[in-house]
């Protein structure tokens, strides 16, 4: 067992519940966005440490490089995909925070239940 | 939900996760992986097509990728349709946040103290050329065209809270251009080697700035196309001038 | 078939040029979109016909397991093709009978078309999970770009419970890229059998969670009907008939071919059989679905609930696993598209003729507009099952096949043909109150050349289906010896002669 | 335990009670700050992980571009933290 992917993987999937935990407590849309992005942190942690291995360094090639030495660098798959994850949750953010915005302007509060029903207007 | 039912479900499922990681131990697969699986190793040693496998080291020519940086080699050109996504993602969010906030009515912005708005724009500018070797480099040292676009983004925005100016209509332009131009490069591909988004440039010297053309071009496209995308769409979000809201 | 790539991109170019074009020319930006979408349709419809074998098209120049790759087959094709088709129609009726909108909203119907249609096509699980998010992303903002804080408070749960459902998805990735060493479907479905049954059944779990999400099936369908009554109507009908078919497919091809192991026992880890999570999920579904659209007073709510009943119907027949349960899904869900659509469609009308979406307020509307009133009637016989209308067939051949599978599955019969009168019940009630004497003569509901055109087309569909079904029948009938595992040329094979070893 | 390890451990410490001050915080500029704080820490963990191209990523969109746009959302939309007490 590797003391360092434990405190990782552990690390990440306690920042996943206390995230998942603001979403559940709260009806704030605002503390609900920041509840999600504290989980999606958590499940990016969680992608590349799960993928990880001692030693592991930057993929990037260097000056002098055997294909031998390929052994010690880290996985670059993963990596690529929280990339992508990260860019995603960003887009997620803000059109999120967009919707709050829009949620102020017009009930006047930022609580996700509504108060009485509403009609909609077509 | 009241926060005991909450404790309650997560103190579960954490305990779905013990039991999960406690039956793996002795499991036919471990969770860890001590080396590369077949997938990495190849992109690694840039032998995913099945060359043979060289001594790879700067300064090797023809291989078929010469990106450096191997997770910029996974992102734009063996995994480059996701990436096209990642750019479509943006590009929705921030439609959708022009759809619901971009009023008709003209907001004013007000300009910060006279001392942040005579610096604002040496601070952006001095971002801005950061941000442009970053994302110029992606393939030869860790960056590339997202963080540099959005470090564009966060200059622009110092402009525009230091200044009190507003996104101008160009930034749609180039948000077209951006995409269109991606769009292009894999349509390129499509025509001259017969799969979308192949590298139809060629690939040269590993490790030198204009050994790949192929993606240098996509990192520019998408540092060009996150930097407008980003800079419009969070132009939305700043704050109208006091009393103008109701 | 190597243009099936277009299928995706073209959408995703034609929406790019929209920023441009609908800051300096409004009009055009709305041309550029119908017509891509009806360019869109004739495309599908003629691969739909140049069909002949599975194939799998490769993009970037990388063999499967390293690049992404895409997989064609005839399931996939006639999916495409009604994502295509619902698109157009909900796109035209927002165009000529729906309120006035920002260029922008039809960028966003683009977008999601090509992202239901990059979930359909990939073959690739991050892929996936990336035309997920896209798909995600233009819904949330097209159901908030209705007028009310409805719309905007059913975008934001939708958001929310989809970001939980990403979260897990991603936890998924990461363990399936860990352990399978590859995230291309085809070399996941034969690493998975050598898993650790535990982790085994928390992968499928966790993935299965995300699709249901999209799929509205029971305990993460919360947001469904607040999502459907604030949405405008042509976004609602898109979600009801495009959304929900993706994310149909998406299910099945994840339970038969990445998680599968052979029809009949599709999902069994060791003891953990997934099966029956996905008959019982696929029951309950019915039973509160079809029990909370009967004491709905919203009339979009009422027919969201009833497509989450739908759902549930498709799950319990995905759970059965024979030849004669896939032939039933696909005629159900092109059944329920086709239905839905005309039912929203005609549902807008009478929300914007009366001004409410409480169907109570709608006595006589029928009488006045006999048009729109049969037409609702039609939507709703359609949605039934009832013979010589298009969704006989499928509960018919879903019924035939729970009752020849072994176990438990003769339960869902029953259910089903109960949950059948419940939903027969309330879609009666609402069309003798459309044709009831009213008290004050109701307002006659104003439609343009194109709405009827489209909801006659539908219509026509619907009952065409229904008493003529052999054209579909006999692509159709292709469908299940091509998703079998079984068979030897299957898809596990095609991806594997693709990478030529 | 190397002193690397210690090092993580550290970070991974720093970056929950970030966390844990982000769902408990009053003020929600705030709890926007502390979410920045845990991007950071993550940033660094990428760093430690042999991922910079991440670590580069998750420092300038999660640390700098989001807390950015959490405290202009909350300016934009005029929400005054008396009424970040919730329910």
């Amino acid at each position: 067992m590797n003391n360092t992917i434990f405190i990782l993987g552990v690390g990440a999937f306690f920042l996943m519940m206390i995230g998942l935990y603001g979403v559940l407590t709260n009806r704030n849309v605002f503390r609900l966005i920041l509840g999600l992005g504290l989980m999606e942190t958590g499940v990016n942690l969680f992608i590349v440490g799960a993928s990880y291995w001692k030693g592991g360094k930057p993929p990037i090639l260097g000056t002098v490089f055997e294909t031998k030495a390929v052994d010690s660098y880290a996985d670059p798959v993963p990596q690529a995909l929280v990339l992508t994850s990260i860019v995603i949750g960003l887009g997620v953010t803000a059109l999120a925070l967009a919707l709050m915005v829009r949620l102020k302007e017009t009930t006047k509060s930022i609580d996700i239940i509504e108060t009485k029903e509403e009609e909609v207007n077509e | 939900m009241n926060k005991i039912a909450a404790i309650f479900l997560i103190g579960l499922i954490s305990a779905g996760a013990l039991g999960v990681y406690i039956s793996n131990l002795p499991g036919k697969k471990p969770f860890k992986r001590n080396g590369h699986n077949d997938i990495s190793r190849a992109y690694m040693t840039k032998t995913a097509n099945g060359g043979k496998r060289n001594v790879i080291k700067k300064g090797d020519r023809k291989l078929e990728n010469s990106s450096s940086n191997i997770v910029t080699a996974v992102v734009l050109d063996y995994r480059g349709f996701d990436t096209l996504g990642e750019v479509t993602v943006l590009f929705a969010a921030i439609a959708g946040i022009g759809l619901l906030l971009g009023g008709s009515r003209r907001r004013r912005i007000r300009p910060a103290g006279p001392v942040i708005s005579s610096m604002a724009p040496w601070i952006a500018a001095f971002i801005i050329i950061t941000s442009a070797y970053i994302f110029l480099h992606g393939h030869l040292s860790p960056g590339g065209g997202f963080p540099g676009g959005a470090m564009i983004a966060a200059g622009f925005l110092i402009m525009v809270l230091g200044m009190g100016s507003r996104a101008p209509k160009i930034f749609k332009t180039i948000e077209t251009f951006g995409g269109l131009a991606f769009i292009t490069v894999g349509v390129i591909g499509f025509l001259k080697k017969g799969s979308f988004l192949q590298n139809a440039f060629g690939s040269g010297e590993v490790g030198t700035l204009f050994g790949s053309i192929f993606l240098g071009i996509l990192y520019a496209i998408i540092g060009f196309k996150v930097a407008a995308e980003l800079s419009s769409g969070f132009g939305e979000f700043v704050a109208e001038e006091e009393g103008k809201h109701e | 078939m190597k243009y099936s790539i277009f299928l995706i991109v073209a959408p995703l170019a034609a929406a790019f040029t929209i920023p441009m074009l609908g800051t300096y020319l409004p009009r055009l930006s709305k041309l550029i979109a119908a017509l891509m979408l009806l360019a869109g349709t004739a495309l599908s419809a003629w691969l739909l016909t140049a069909y002949k074998a599975q194939t799998v098209i490769v993009i970037g120049g990388w063999m499967p397991p390293f690049g992404i790759s895409l997989h064609v087959d005839l399931l996939s094709l006639i999916s495409v093709t009604a994502v295509y088709g619902a698109t157009l129609m909900a796109t035209l009726y927002q165009l000529f009978d729906g309120q006035e909108k920002k260029p922008y909203f039809y960028m966003l119907i683009l977008l999601l078309t090509a992202a239901l249609n990059g979930m359909i096509l990939t073959g690739d699980l991050f892929n996936l999970f990336v035309f997920m998010e896209i798909a995600g992303i233009s819904s949330y903002a097209l159901i908030a770009s209705g007028n009310g804080a409805a719309g905007v408070r059913g975008a934001l749960k939708y958001m929310i419970v989809a970001s939980l459902a990403s979260v897990a998805y991603l936890a998924a990735i990461a363990i399936i890229y860990s352990t399978a060493g590859s995230l291309n479907m085809a070399t996941v479905a034969s690493g998975m059998r050598d898993l650790n049954p535990v982790v085994g059944a928390l992968v499928v779990l966790l993935i299965l969670a995300s699709v249901f999400t999209e799929m509205e099936i029971f305990p993460f369908n919360s947001w469904v009907p607040s999502a459907y009554q604030g949405a405008p109507s042509s976004v609602s009908a898109l979600l009801s008939g495009a959304v929900t078919v993706a994310a149909a497919y998406v299910a099945l091809r994840m339970s038969y071919i990445v998680f599968g192991q052979g029809m009949g026992d599709i999902i069994r880890y060791g003891k953990f059989n997934v099966t029956n999570i996905l008959f019982w999920l696929g029951v309950i579904t019915v039973i509160t679905g079809q029990a909370a659209a009967y004491a709905q007073a919203d009339a979009k709510k009422m027919l969201a609930l009833s497509s989450v009943a739908q759902m549930g119907i498709i799950l319990f027949a995905i759970s059965i696993a024979s030849d004669l349960a896939i032939y039933g899904i696909v005629f159900a869900v092109i059944a329920h598209s086709l239905s839905k659509l005309l039912l929203f469609m005609v549902t807008g009308k009478f929300v914007s003729a009366s001004g409410t979406s409480h169907w109570a307020k709608w006595k006589g509307l029928g009488r006045e507009n006999p048009l729109s009133g049969g037409l609702f009637l039609i939507g709703a016989l359609g949605i039934l099952g009832i013979p010589l209308f298009a969704g006989f067939w499928g509960k018919f051949s879903i019924i035939g096949a729970a009752f020849k599978a072994p176990g438990v599955s003769w339960i869902g019969v029953y259910i089903i043909l109960a949950a059948t009168v419940v939903e027969a019940v309330y879609f009666f009630r609402l069309a003798h109150l459309l044709f009831e004497e009213p008290e004050t003569k109701p307002v006659s509901i104003k439609s343009s050349i194109w709405f009827r055109i489209s909801t006659a087309l539908l219509a026509a569909a619907i009952i065409g289906i229904g008493v003529y079904p052999a054209p579909i029948d006999k692509k159709v009938r292709k469908i299940p010896t091509e998703l079998s595992s079984k068979n030897t040329e299957g898809y596990i094979s095609t991806a594997y002669r693709a990478m030529g070893r | 335990m190397s002193a690397v390890n210690i090092l993580i451990l550290i970070i991974t410490l720093v970056m929950l009670a970030g966390a844990a001050a982000v769902v408990t915080m009053k003020s929600m500029i705030g709890a926007a700050i502390m979410e920045g704080i845990v991007s950071l820490m993550a940033a660094l963990l990428f760093l430690k992980m042999g991922a910079p191209d991440v670590a580069i990523t998750q420092a300038v969109i999660g640390a700098g571009l989001s807390t950015a746009l959490f405290v202009m959302a909350l300016n934009r939309a005029g929400i005054d933290e008396k009424e970040a007490s919730d329910e």
